[in-house]
């Protein structure tokens, strides 16, 4: 007979089990509201800037009694995370870090919110001049001229890494056009046993990253004056066929490479030449990480037919409309794109958007490639404005990148290129039009 | 005679209050299973009708389908599912099979290596990806590190990021989980056959290779089959690895549909193309479980 | 048996064992080496000197700790709602002719929605779960696991009770009991080995799941492993030594997991179609 | 409390499992429903249990119809043929269930599971798992289980056919002794004849769903309503031999038997006419005797107490069983003589039986 009471027993444990669980599910709900009241929720990017903003967020924590919880996402959930946000009524973050090609889709989508308001219960009429322009502008919807709907944070803008030490070993000059790229990365690439130039190829943003440059240098551009693409004009097919000759002495496999493995062969000394973010030269300057220390030049980006662009790649701090806590956000939003602030983000390696960080002694002695960084962000240009941006980046880098697999020649690739680039703004359109 | 499983009859279930017994029982089964995977479909038929766009949704007609018709990235990552779906089939199925007969045999310690070769299939896919991205890394994978060891030039050998090698390289790693799945079914499949008609052909004096051909394989057949089949729905969903590993590059050698789909409708926020993409694999899938049913339901009559 | 097959038989082991096992190895000695040696080329056999200072970055981070009790919590909890609801069904699709041949329509639809594709559902999932707002909630991912959960439940269970004979049913109903009575008291506890089962089984499916894992989460509060491990794929660098030591976690309770498995696994992977 | 089916029909599909059976188990009475298998005799014992649904008719258990009552409300215990212990309870818990589910107090049930327990000698064994009994053991304590409850009818499947021989043997007379002590009025079923003679106040012959023919042991053996039951009990079996009667013998081909007057007057309004004779009844003679059938022996199979000669006649055989240590060779020429009053007569075509011998 025991074992008929002692089953009995066994139900009560299953109970005990259910309700332990129905509380653990239950509970994030309010776990977050109480300490909810006093913390913000920043979305970034998985990486460097995201090492520096949580190192921002304790300090700021330290001083003001306000938690930033920080959540990092690799580039391409980011963007799918903070699309499904904008796209929802209620939002789940207080603070977004947006890649300044995405700044159009998100402004577009009505998901940002206009900083003029905040700026006024602040006394303030807008922010200071010390930042810099280009980095302003991306802020702005319409660009340049529009509502600010966010500020700069990381002046990121691509730089030319070259080593200067074979460059004055074999008695050249510092690269002034691509073609002098070509045959420097050959000459120094045969004698020295080296790739000559190495870059991102994977599909995506980082191949279309790497190849606007040439394109403008070419005289080349993705959408014309009006919005339409001109994928397939004859300076874009020049710039790709160049790009590919750049990829016969690039290291292998150099069409999944990301910044990860750009950066790895030039801080390893494996290769010549190399576009790459500002954020890595900590690393090739540091000589325990770097077989280079101290031999890195750093450049603006070549030019050929036109002057030499560099693509820029601002990273953007916004609040998102959804939030419940805008002012909460804008007081940490203020703070941490304040001279004092970005200043100590600068010593941990995120390039600042302030001109005078970038004149700053102590930081250029830190960072002798300020003035280059300074000039190429200057001379930057954005990526194509469009709201459809993310698409046609995807589509693009998928051809540029067979392209450089040789699965289609240059012509080839581009022509199908601009055939989908050309479906997908018309969908677009058409979506927008209803 | 063997009785058929006769349900319980209603009746006995028939007092008053007990009629709707069995209705009791299913009715919360039902109303979940309903509401979490059929109504999901109706939604799915619907938004298949329609373009989503962060803004609003607006009536396509069967626009969508069009598109799909004339996209060429669909086709091709269809085209590579099934590709990569046929290769890993049959590499799974040899390996499994040769690796069932090995254990059936008389090897020390056999349940011991069953268990362990048990492990990469109970493994989160991901870590999986994971695990063989680390391995296939052309500098400091392990791969390239074993083969300059034997002398090999590994200086052009990249494997994820060489277009024309990338998909064999995510076929190895389902491989490598999968495999030990189809090898348990079939030695499940071989300990259920009886010890007597191997006597039986011992005594006939057949070779190794008859016995394998006219008893074996024959006997063994329900199992391959069911393994096959089931093998070949799991390939057809792959995602999680190609994430990790590749996510659908270089180019596009490797892009999955499930991929093609997730990308369609979370990255570019296209919500109806990707209801109507899921709907055509819908369809595939469902011809497919109803041919996969009846032939499971054959054997049982005739067993 | 000559001394050549045996020998053949043995190397042919040693292959398999070299092809399956080593990456497990590769994965846990990768978790030990020290930063430094993560980028030695060519990569190091053996990590010295070892250390956990991964397993510590991703403790003190407090990500894997929360991401782990997620990962648990919605396995935990969509096993359970499957196994209370499937059982149930089960018992009923097993034990009661129902009109109209609804146990074959409704046996045949379970079966088939293990042969979709998760990708099929995930998109209206997330729409609708969105709708109530059950996005970034571990209550959305237990309803959505569930989705996959139930109908595998169902079908392992309705197999476990057609093995059980009739009579003793039949022999507690003429006793008088109730037909929940018979159920509680004689159904359930004859089939408590294939509940445990069927159980550990959707747990493996549940903590392994990614795909709606990566759709239905956004922070930290729901966040799980699976997805926590992907997220160190990021643009600048591949965290390996993260990466790696969250997979050894993740791998962990698996082992024993599939300890207790081991006896109704082949059932368990076939959907009852061979007794394994 | 009896038990009464009027007008029971069961049907599966097309089928006719119980073809409108009527019979009455008296109160305290041992009532066995006989027949081969596939007649329906389970069908009809679940169908009085409420384990299946009926078609048409009326089941009263006392005087009440119970056709719309669960199982559970009907009041009878059932033994099931493989006696359906519960094997995750110990014996004492399977023998207390009826009780537990009748929410009984533990004190009361201990006593009562006591008491039936030493009434079946199952006392040693009550901690036991049914895995661990032999199958003697788990079939009393299939009867306790039916005993405790003191149900209004026992109901029982073949409870006996999974013994070995001798052990069913024994456990035959343990279960009829039990039921007259108890005096609960018992649907007994089997497919064993010898059973069915030796447990039944009554029997009640089955087939293919119609009752063949309702009587006492000795009714059935002595007067057979028709050829099925005249067949269906003794062993072994009756002889029958097809022929027609000429004045006063039965001609057949191996031969002519004597008739008494009664018997030819009985078989005179039939047509063709079937002699049946029960192995016991008949004797071996010369080859040549008068009055006897020609056959040859087939085979002889030696039983100890006594010899059985298996004969063939043409095409037929037939069985004669002589006392122990029969002379007789295969192949050898025999006669078989019947005594007149040993003879059952039956009408070919229906089987009914004209006239009944002794024998």
């Amino acid at each position: 007979m025991e074992a008929l009471t002692q089953r009995r027993g066994g139900w009560l444990v299953a109970a005990l089990v259910v309700a332990l669980l129905l509380a653990a599910l239950l509970a994030p709900g309010c776990g977050r509201d109480e300490a909810a009241a006093r913390s913000v929720l920043l979305a970034v990017n998985a990486g460097v800037e995201a090492e520096g903003l949580k190192q921002a967020a304790r300090d700021y924590e330290r001083q003001f009694g306000v938690r930033v919880e920080i959540v990092e996402y690799p580039y391409p959930s980011l963007f799918e995370k903070l699309l499904i946000a904008f796209s929802g009524t209620t939002t789940t973050y207080d603070l977004v870090m947006l890649d300044d090609p995405w700044f159009p889709r998100f402004a577009q989508m009505n998901g940002l919110r206009d900083l003029a308001p905040l700026y006024q219960t602040k006394k303030l009429d807008g922010p200071d001049a010390d930042f810099l322009p280009p980095s302003l502008a991306l802020c702005r919807h319409p660009y340049a001229t529009g509502r600010l709907l966010a500020l700069p944070y990381v002046g990121n803008s691509q730089l030319f890494f070259y080593r200067k030490d074979l460059f004055e070993k074999h008695g050249l000059d510092p690269p002034h056009t691509w073609d002098d790229v070509l045959t420097a990365g050959l000459r120094i690439g045969a004698a020295e046993k080296m790739h000559g130039y190495v870059m991102r190829g994977a599909q995506g943003n980082p191949i279309v990253a790497d190849f606007m440059p040439l394109l403008w240098a070419f005289g080349g551009e993705l959408l014309d004056a009006d919005g339409r693409p001109r994928v397939d004009s004859p300076e874009a097919v020049a710039a790709l066929e160049l790009m590919l000759r750049l990829g016969k002495i690039a290291p292998p496999g150099y069409v999944n490479f990301n910044a990860d493995e750009v950066g790895a062969h030039l801080a390893q000394g494996t290769a010549v030449m190399g576009i790459n973010w500002p954020a890595w030269i900590p690393t090739f300057e540091d000589p325990v990480r770097s077989k280079v220390a101290g031999r890195i030049g750093y450049a603006v980006m070549p030019s050929q037919k036109n002057a030499g662009a560099s693509a820029i790649g601002n990273w953007l701090l916004a609040i998102p409309r959804g939030s419940d806590k805008a002012s909460l956000a804008f007081d940490f939003l203020l703070w941490v794109t304040s001279p004092e602030a970005m200043r100590l983000s600068a010593v941990r390696g995120n390039p600042p958007t302030r001109s005078s960080l970038f004149e700053d002694a102590e930081l250029r002695q830190r960072f002798p490639a300020y003035p280059v960084q300074q000039q190429a962000l200057l001379g930057s240009r954005p990526r194509p404005r469009s709201p459809v941006w993310n698409e046609i980046e995807n589509t693009f880098g998928t051809y540029l990148s067979q392209a450089n697999a040789g699965v289609y020649p240059p012509r080839e690739a581009l022509a199908r290129a601009q055939r989908d680039i050309v479906a997908i703004l018309e969908r677009w359109n058409a979506a927008q039009s209803r | 005679m063997e009785r058929r499983p006769v349900p319980l009859a209603p009746t006995a279930f028939g007092h008053r209050g007990h009629a709707l017994f069995p209705y009791f029982f299913l009715a919360p089964c039902l109303l979940l299973l309903l509401a979490l995977t059929v109504y999901p479909l109706f939604y799915l038929a619907r938004l298949s009708l329609y373009r989503m766009t962060p803004e609003g949704e607006a009536f396509a007609g069967l626009a969508n389908f069009a598109r799909l018709v004339t996209d060429g990235f669909f086709w091709r990552a269809l085209g590579q599912t099934l590709v990569f779906t046929f290769s890993a089939l049959t590499l799974e199925f040899l390996l499994g099979l040769a690796l069932a007969l090995l254990l059936h045999s008389q090897i020390r310690g056999r349940s011991l290596w069953r268990a362990l070769f048990l492990l990469p299939m109970i493994l989160p896919p991901v870590v999986a990806g994971v695990i063989w991205r680390l391995i296939y890394n052309p500098n400091l994978g392990v791969l390239n590190a074993a083969l300059q060891g034997l002398g090999f030039d590994t200086s052009r050998l990249t494997w994820l990021a060489d277009p024309s090698v990338a998909l064999a390289a995510v076929v190895v790693v389902d491989v490598w989980e999968w495999t030990p799945f189809v090898f348990l079914i079939l030695l499940a499949g071989l300990q259920a056959i009886p010890e007597e008609p191997y006597e039986a052909a011992r005594i006939d004096g057949s070779g190794p290779w008859q016995t394998f051909r006219h008893i074996t394989l024959p006997l063994l057949a329900p199992a391959i089959l069911v393994a096959l089949l089931l093998r070949t729905f799991d390939l057809l969903r792959l995602f999680d690895q190609v994430f990790i590993l590749t996510q659908g590059g270089p180019g596009f050698a490797t892009e999955t549909i499930s991929l093609y789909i997730y990308k369609t409708a979370f990255r570019f926020y296209d919500f109806g193309y990707a209801a109507a993409l899921s709907f055509v694999l819908l369809g595939a899938t469902l011809a497919l479980s109803h041919f996969y049913i009846r032939l499971l339901q054959r054997p049982e009559r005739t067993a | 048996m000559t001394r050549t097959r045996l020998s053949l038989r043995y190397a042919a082991l040693g292959a398999f064992a070299l092809f399956f096992l080593f990456p497990l190895y590769w994965l846990g000695v990768t978790a030990l080496k020290p930063p430094a040696q993560l980028f030695a080329q060519p990569p190091t056999w053996w990590p010295d000197p070892p250390t956990l200072a991964h397993f510590r970055d991703l403790l003190a981070g407090a990500a894997l700790g929360r991401l782990a009790w997620n990962s648990a919590v919605v396995a935990l909890g969509s096993t359970l709602l499957a196994l209370v609801v499937g059982t149930l069904g089960a018992y009923s699709l097993s034990r009661f002719s129902l009109p109209l041949r609804l146990n074959h329509h409704v046996s045949f639809w379970i079966l088939s929605t293990r042969a979709f594709p998760p990708i099929i559902s995930i998109v209206p999932l997330f729409l609708i779960l969105r709708q109530f707002g059950l996005v970034d909630t571990r209550l959305g991912l237990v309803l959505a696991y569930a989705a996959f959960n139930l109908p595998f439940v169902v079908w392992m269970m309705k197999g476990f009770f057609d093995d059980l004979p009739r009579e003793l049913e039949e022999s507690a109903l003429v006793d008088g009991d109730t037909p929940f009575g018979a159920f509680r008291r004689i159904a359930l506890p004859l089939v408590r080995p294939g509940l445990a089962a069927t159980a550990l089984f959707c747990l493996i499916l549940s903590w392994n799941e990614f795909l709606f894992a990566l759709v239905l989460t956004q922070t930290e509060a729901a966040l799980t492993l699976p997805v926590g491990i992907a997220n160190q794929v990021t643009q600048y660098e591949i965290r390996w030594g993260a990466m790696s030591a969250a997979g050894v976690v993740a791998m962990v309770p698996l082992f024993f997991v599939a300890l207790l498995v081991q006896r109704h696994l082949v059932r368990g992977l076939t959907y009852g179609a061979v007794k394994g | 409390m009896n038990i009464r089916l009027e007008n029971v029909v069961k049907r599966y599909g097309w089928t006719t499992a119980v073809d409108h059976l009527t019979l009455e188990a008296r109160d305290g009475e041992m009532l066995v429903l006989l027949g081969p298998s596939g007649c329906g005799k389970s069908t009809t014992l679940r169908l009085v249990a409420g384990l299946e649904e009926l078609s048409d008719g009326t089941i009263y258990v006392g005087d009440a119809a119970v056709n719309h009552l669960p199982p559970q409300a009907r009041d009878v215990a059932m033994v099931f043929q493989n006696y359906a212990l519960y094997p995750h309870m110990t014996v004492a818990e399977n023998i207390a269930y009826p009780l537990c589910v009748r929410k009984k107090p533990p004190a009361e049930i201990a006593i009562e599971v006591r008491r039936v327990a030493a009434m079946l000698g199952l006392e040693p064994l009550l901690e036991r798992r049914p895995r661990a009994l032999s199958g003697g053991e788990r079939q009393r304590v299939a009867l306790a289980r039916a005993i405790v409850r003191h149900p209004a009818a026992f109901l029982m499947d073949e409870p006996l056919s999974n013994l070995d021989a001798n052990l069913r043997l024994q456990m035959r007379g343990e279960l009829k002794r039990l039921q007259q002590q108890l005096g609960t009025t018992t649907l007994y079923v089997t497919h064993d004849h010898a059973e069915a003679m030796t447990l039944g106040h009554r029997i009640a012959v089955l087939r293919d769903g119609c009752l063949q023919q309702l009587g006492t042991p000795m009714d059935l053996y002595r007067r057979p309503a028709n050829r099925f039951v005249a067949g269906f009990l003794g062993s072994p079996p009756m002889n029958f031999v097809a022929g027609e009667v000429v004045d006063a013998a039965f001609h057949c081909r191996p031969g002519k038997l004597p008739l008494t007057p009664s018997q030819r007057e009985a078989a005179a309004a039939a047509g063709a006419v079937v002699l049946g004779f029960r192995p016991q009844a008949a004797a071996l003679t010369a080859p040549d005797a008068p009055g006897a059938l020609r056959a040859v022996v087939y085979v002889t199979e030696e039983m100890g107490s006594e010899s059985v000669v298996v004969l063939s006649c043409g095409e037929e055989k037939h069985t004669v069983v002589t006392p122990p240590g029969a002379r007789a060779v295969c192949g050898e020429a025999v006669g078989v003589r019947v005594a007149p009053a040993d003879v059952h007569l039956f009408d070919a075509a229906s089987g009914k039986t004209l006239i009944s011998g002794e024998g």
